[in-house]
């Protein structure tokens, strides 16, 4: 009976889990803010509290993603990509394709039968295909974040996004309120837009299904249904999307044993 | 289509349904050609009674199959004409020709003809600079497509139907010249964006059917009293290719746009093609020399020795000058989409050369997106504000 | 009779009333957001309040910005190049070159006897506009007022090699986690962008009076930063994220003057702040 | 984080040093050439073309495209950027030809004609004349034709016909490329001359030719060897030692004596099966440009056990052809030439790709090289090198089940180059690389 903790510092959060026997015990998100040693901290503290564990009854903490170095307490660290394969290959045994839809940028990742890297792609460091560009838009617009998925699917006629970057799709964005479109409308644009980006990068993988999405950017329902939408399919989408990586990271803790 | 539409009410329908027709004559068996480029000899494909049609970019349609190909930064022009490809919008096309013109030309073509399959496929080599030996090379290519296209249409051309052709197509190019003189009196009789619509038109149709609609068109604003209007500035566009009428609209808001020296304008006509004894020996020095696209190696002097800027660019751009003084511009717009390299490194020399003759102009680019055109609009409108006294 | 300049922004609208004389009458700011319309009105209705007048008492409105399409009580719209420009002018009469850095965009004009006679314009890229400063501090939790101030403490600025403003972004971070001190981060990003403002400018050869404008003309630790990579003195106005709309009142003003010499009549007319109505 | 390995995990060929050492040279000699009053020309790649016959004719070439890395690398390109962008150039034109375009600028607007203080290895001088080409991108003739803004010299422009796969095999096509090649030759040695005001030497490039086409003979042999498993030679080595042989650097007899030494060294390798990295885990491609300033970066990948065993395909000698019996030195240039643009296109007809001018080759390179996947590197400022590789990608995945890694970087913004975030992918690259092993074990491909 062993306790793992798997840590996932991004560049904007900062997630972490606690597993035992292959059961999540435990999982907390919080802004990365300034310090990730901080961050590190902070998880490890609420992940044990909410376990009623104390730092003794984790057998091993593996840290991953942008800030993994800063997790003091780790015994090594492991790339997300691994993790994010690891982690889905477990909450749906049969995805063969998971895409993880980040602040910082999209990773299209796929995990053969044995929950190993099969082939994977991560988009471009651009804000236009990553879970930023929602955050971009939902801020121009000035609806809270956690609204932005519901009010996308209000819309009637979503604008058409054609430009390629967030920052360019953020005075588009401006010229189209501008003209007066409605903010739902350009939020469904903002998705769809966001979700051409995605399909594009999972077509350069070859989609295999049953294909999952985690991330941010699944707790945004309008944009999980643009890319169902887009690639004509039903996506998987786990109960806590944002701490699938993390959950990776215990798993290979797990599995060093 | 309306049947009984005309000149210039016809040239608005085509340029919002522009491959309509090119489907109707497909359904009467007609076989349709596509060519992106400037640099095909339209002459061949007409004369071999196949209709050519001058493949377009879409603004409206945003780019998500070109991708697997094609980069993000890469002409978006070309990368846009792939995109409408792979989405199987060039359907109705029973052959495509492209061209070495400029280097995403010819990257462009090599993914297009391993990702469609059109009945017929040609490539044509397209030397860097008009010296002898390169219009000899050039000629050789127009003959090889000469002869690819024979096979494919089932029959031989003889050089009488190809002078007939070069005489139909050099008709349209005066024809077009003509349109351009309505722009000559103030204000013009014409505004620039529906010259636009005329020409890309033009682009769609068999040559025959153009001619009577461009003269249609020219005897319309010859006849009508509501023109444009006068609008405080003249001015000259600039680049590689002109596609859409909102980019036009958005210069005419404040301005008359008296001639587009681009692909969508006068450039695929502002000359003829002389007429030689082998056709294809006219053709080739046409398509090689008289076409002023910047993707063309041009000097004062062929191997000169000794090099003076001012007689460079003044052998390069001096034909503009004269469109300065014959439309009486006062404002020259430079438009480009990003990553057009050769367009992009003639500004500076072409700005060099507009200031020695006191041409007020402006450089604008923009990413070939809808949404990339209200920056645009401001530039534009702030550069009128300059030169507007 | 009395004058308006509206300049629509892309974060904040702000409008001015000036009288025959061309003094400011009233002065209102406030965030656009995206219903331009109802904020237009809204900024101009405050504008008027302040200085106790109807929309009919103004004689003329110029409308500028973004949004300057979407004022349908404006009689015309003319860009913030060439209002910025006037409005510079209208504080520094000895202005050659004016700097406008937006949070949507960065402007610089060359300035010859009031007239705008040429510019360069960045927004492709927020890198290059306030916006930068504005991403920055929200993800460093400070506020976008205090960033300056803090940014002049530094004793040594830490280079930010990621031009983009989401790989700065995450640079910063980083450079956090290494240890590194806000402030000193601060300067490097104020330096950063103010390096690309200047290759802006230098673009038309800057020449004094130099005059910097728009929002980030308030933010201390840009000025200087300005300064240092323009190598000359800049000037500010009191008020600089006002110049823009000041600039529109004037040349209402300027448009009815001419208006009247032709002999139009330009009696307050009558309007009403009803829907705009989009160009396409 | 480690950048700086105590011991280096790929073991260098003694052989390259003297052959890395020309390129220094080269510069030195074009820097005597001026100071001693002698011509010196700017030259593009341009696929052997001019620079035997300027070899023959004792004019030292130097290159913008290699001087732009070392301004970049020098930390200066930035400065030289801001000139060309002050000057109106598009900021999305190519890194190299903008930092030339500024350092052109500087040189002689700001400073008539002196080489500016700044520059590193003793700078560019001003030149004789440019000499461009239409190979590979447009930026390659216009980029010159632009420097006249700057510089009143002549500029010559070769011609590089890239024809269609099949329409290169229709009757008369390869004979009226020839014909374009030796008439264009004729007329740049007539060109040369009026400018130099001296005769060519006809014997001398006769020698030179033979010269040129021996040390790539013997080059391209060196990196057939690097088929063996493991392999012997590490795409590093092949950077250091490819300059001499692509831009006939130094004194050619010398230099084909290094490249012979180098072949023996290898040949020993080969035998005692020693290879570049101590345990070759996996054979990787690496395309196109590398990342000059952090080639530290590949020791790191090498202690994995990645083993660079092909690259770079526009840098590589084109494939031997017995050209002993033409007498004509212009057509041998010109037939060896050739090579190098359309001698892919037999065997890219065959395979039925039309790509055969850039994606191609590459292919080609994966699967007789036998490789376990690519490393491609986009430049965000050079399109050449860069705007093939979504293709090449997907071709080596479609028709060798050949996984590709992207890490992206650029020419002169030489920050945008993260060698933590590419380590970060190494490990699930490996998973993928074993992956596709096992498909191409499955679709009995035999690597």
């Amino acid at each position: 009976m062993a306790w793992f903790m798997g840590i996932d510092i991004g560049a904007l959060y900062s997630k972490g889990v606690i597993v035992r026997d292959d059961e999540l015990v435990a999982h907390h998100v919080i802004p990365s803010g300034a310090s990730y040693r901080e961050a590190a901290g902070k998880i490890r503290d609420e992940l044990l509290s909410q376990a009623e564990l104390s730092q003794g009854d984790i057998s091993d903490v593996v840290a991953t993603g942008t800030g993994s170095g800063n997790v003091y307490f780790a015994s090594r660290k492991t790339s997300d990509i691994v993790c994010t394969a690891r982690g889905i290959h477990m909450v749906f045994l049969s995805a063969r394709t998971a895409v993880d839809v980040a602040a910082q940028s999209t990773k299209v990742v796929k995990v053969d039968e044995r929950g190993l890297v099969a082939n994977f792609v991560v988009s471009e460091k651009c804000a236009a295909g990553s879970g930023r560009f929602v955050d971009v838009m939902a801020n121009v617009l000035r609806i809270p974040l956690k609204d932005f998925g519901q009010l996308s699917l209000k819309s009637t006629s979503p604008v058409t996004f054609s430009t390629g970057c967030a920052v360019f799709g953020e005075s588009e964005a401006i010229t189209r309120v501008a003209e007066g479109v409605t903010g739902e409308d350009i939020a469904a644009g903002v998705n769809k837009a966001l979700a051409d980006k995605i399909s594009s990068l999972v077509k350069r993988v070859k989609l295999e299904e049953p294909c999952a999405i985690c991330g941010g950017g699944a707790l945004n329902i309008g944009l999980v249904k643009a890319v169902e939408r887009e690639l004509g399919l039903q996506l998987l989408v786990p109960p806590y999307p944002q701490v699938i990586t993390a959950l990776g990271a215990a798993l290979t803790a797990g599995h060093i044993q | 289509m309306a049947k009984n539409a005309t000149g210039l009410d016809r040239a608005r329908e085509i340029y919002q349904d522009r491959s309509r027709r090119a489907r109707e004559l497909k359904a009467e068996g007609r076989k349709i050609i596509g060519y992106p480029c400037a640099y095909v000899p339209v002459e061949i494909i007409t004369a071999l009674d196949l209709v050519p049609y001058r493949i377009y970019a879409d603004i409206e349609e945003p780019v998500t199959e070109a991708d697997r190909a094609l980069p993000a930064a890469f002409c978006p022009v070309m990368r846009s004409c792939l995109d409408c490809a792979l989405k199987g919008k060039d359907d109705f096309l029973d052959g495509v020709v492209a061209t070495h013109s400029c280097d995403p030309q010819e990257k462009t073509a090599r993914v297009w003809e391993s990702h469609t399959g059109y009945p017929y496929f040609h490539f044509i080599d397209i030397p860097g600079t008009i010296r002898p030996e390169a219009v000899e090379y050039y000629e050789g290519q127009l003959s090889d497509f000469k002869k690819t296209l024979e096979i494919f249409a089932g029959r031989k051309l003889s050089q009488a139907r190809l002078k007939e052709a070069v005489q139909l197509h050099n008709q349209q190019r005066s024809l077009v010249r003509a349109l351009y003189e309505l722009t000559k009196p103030e204000p013009p009789l014409i505004s620039g964006t529906e010259i636009l619509q005329v020409i890309k038109s033009l682009l769609s149709l068999p040559v025959a059917e153009g001619n009577a609609l461009i003269s249609q068109a020219i005897d319309e604003v010859k006849a009508r009293r509501n023109g444009p209007g006068k609008k405080p500035a003249r001015l000259l566009t600039w680049g590689a290719t002109m596609d859409d009428a909102d980019i036009m609209d958005i210069f005419e808001a404040g301005a008359n746009v008296v001639m587009d020296e681009s692909c969508g304008g006068i450039r695929p006509f502002r000359t003829d093609v002389k007429l030689t004894q082998d056709p294809l020996n006219g053709l080739s020095r046409y398509y090689l020399k008289d076409i002023s696209c910047a993707r063309t190696f041009r000097e004062a002097a062929l191997g000169e020795t000794t090099k003076n800027y001012a007689a460079d660019i003044e052998s390069r751009f001096g034909y503009l000058k004269a469109i300065v003084r014959d439309w009486k511009v006062n404002g020259a717009i430079l438009i480009l989409v990003r990553f057009c390299d050769p367009f992009a490194f003639e500004v500076p020399s072409l700005r060099d050369y507009f200031d020695s003759f006191g041409l007020p102009s402006t450089y604008v680019e923009y990413d070939y997106t809808k949404g990339s055109l209200a920056p645009l609009r401001t530039r534009v409108e702030a550069f009128l504000e300059t030169i507007i006294r | 009779m009395y004058f308006a300049g509206i300049d629509i922004g892309s974060t904040m609208t702000k409008a001015v009333l000036v009288d025959t004389g061309g003094r400011v009458v009233s002065a209102v700011k406030g965030p656009t957001g995206p219903e331009h319309r109802r904020l237009a009105n809204e900024v101009m209705r405050m504008a008027l309040d302040q200085a106790t007048l109807r929309l009919e008492d103004i004689a003329y409105v110029v409308a500028t910005g973004y949004g300057r399409l979407n004022v349908p009580f404006a009689d015309r719209q003319i860009t913030e190049l060439t209002c910025h420009a006037r409005g510079v002018f209208s504080q520094f009469s000895d202005v050659r070159t004016a700097i406008d850095i937006g949070g949507q965009d960065a402007k610089c004009m060359k300035i010859h006897e009031g007239r705008m006679v040429d510019f360069a314009m960045n927004d492709k890229c927020a890198a290059g506009t306030g916006r930068f400063l504005e991403v920055i501090a929200g993800t460093l939790g400070i506020r976008l007022e205090d960033m300056g101030g803090m940014s002049l403490k530094s004793a040594k600025k830490v280079q930010i090699a990621s031009f983009c403003t989401i790989f700065a972004q995450q640079e910063v971070i980083a450079r956090l986690s290494e240890g590194e001190k806000v402030e000193d981060i601060l300067a490097g990003l104020h330096d950063a962008l103010a390096s690309r403002v200047a290759a802006l400018a230098r673009r038309l050869k800057v020449e004094p009076d130099v005059v910097l404008t728009g929002g980030v003309a308030r933010n201390a630790g840009m000025v200087k930063a300005m300064k240092d990579n323009l190598g000359c003195e800049l000037l500010v106005p009191e008020d600089p994220l006002l110049t823009g709309a000041l600039g529109a009142a004037l040349l209402a003003r300027e448009r009815a003057t001419e208006a009247a010499a032709r002999g139009e009549t330009v009696a307050a007319k009558a309007r009403r702040m009803e829907k705009a109505t989009f160009f396409k | 984080m480690v950048t700086e390995q105590k011991k280096k995990t790929i073991s260098r060929l003694k052989t390259m040093y003297s052959l890395r050492n020309k390129v220094d040279e080269s510069y030195k000699k074009g820097l005597e050439a001026m100071k001693a009053g002698k011509p010196t020309v700017w030259g593009m790649l341009n696929a052997y073309f001019g620079d035997p016959v300027l070899k023959a004719m004792d004019v030292e070439v130097v290159y913008p495209e290699n001087y732009g890395a070392a301004l970049a690398a020098s930390g200066v390109a930035q400065k030289y950027l801001d000139c060309a962008d002050a000057d109106g150039f598009p900021t999305h034109l190519c890194g190299y030809s903008r930092a030339n375009l500024g350092y052109a600028a500087r040189m002689m607007k700001e400073l008539e004609g002196e080489i500016p203080p700044e520059a590193p290895m003793g700078g560019m001088p001003k030149p004789l004349f440019l000499m461009g080409s239409t190979i590979i991108c447009d930026a390659r003739y216009k980029w010159f034709q632009a420097l006249g803004r700057y510089m009143d010299v002549p500029v010559w422009t070769f011609e590089s016909p890239i024809p269609g796969v099949k329409e290169r095999f229709m009757e008369g096509s390869y004979e009226r490329m020839i014909e374009l090649g030796v008439k264009n030759l004729k007329e740049f040695v007539a060109f040369c001359e009026r400018l130099l005001g001296r005769k060519m030497d006809w014997g001398k490039l006769d020698e030179t030719v033979d010269l040129m086409i021996e040390i790539n003979r013997v080059w391209h042999d060196i990196n057939e060897m690097r088929k063996a498993r493991p392999c012997p030679v590490h795409s590093r080595d092949f950077w250091s030692a490819m300059p001499p042989a692509l831009f006939l650097m130094g004194e050619l007899k010398d230099t084909l004596q290094c490249y012979r030494n180098m072949y023996d060294e290898v040949k020993d390798r080969v035998n005692r099966r020693a290879g570049a990295v101590e345990e070759e885990r996996y054979r990787l491609m690496f395309a196109e440009l590398p990342p000059w300033h952090s080639l530290g970066f590949f020791d790191r990948l090498a202690e994995r056990g990645w083993n660079f065993v092909i690259e770079s395909y526009g840098y590589h000698p084109p494939r031997p052809v017995d050209l002993s019996g033409v007498k004509d030195p212009l057509e041998r240039i010109t037939r060896f030439s050739l090579e190098v643009f359309v001698g892919f296109y037999k065997s890219a007809l065959e395979d039925n790709v039309s790509a055969a001018s850039f994606a191609y080759p590459l292919m080609g390179y994966a699967r007789d090289w036998k490789c376990d996947g690519a490393l491609l590197h986009p430049l965000i400022s050079c399109r050449s090198a860069s705007t093939h590789l979504p293709y090449v990608a997907s071709l080596l995945m479609e028709r060798l089940k050949v996984p590709s890694l992207t890490v992206e970087g650029d020419i002169v913004d030489l920050r945008l180059f993260d060698p933590e975030a590419a380590m970060a992918k190494a490990e699930p690259f490996e998973e993928t690389m074993e992956h596709y092993k096992r498909i191409r074990k499955q679709e009995g491909l035999d690597w």
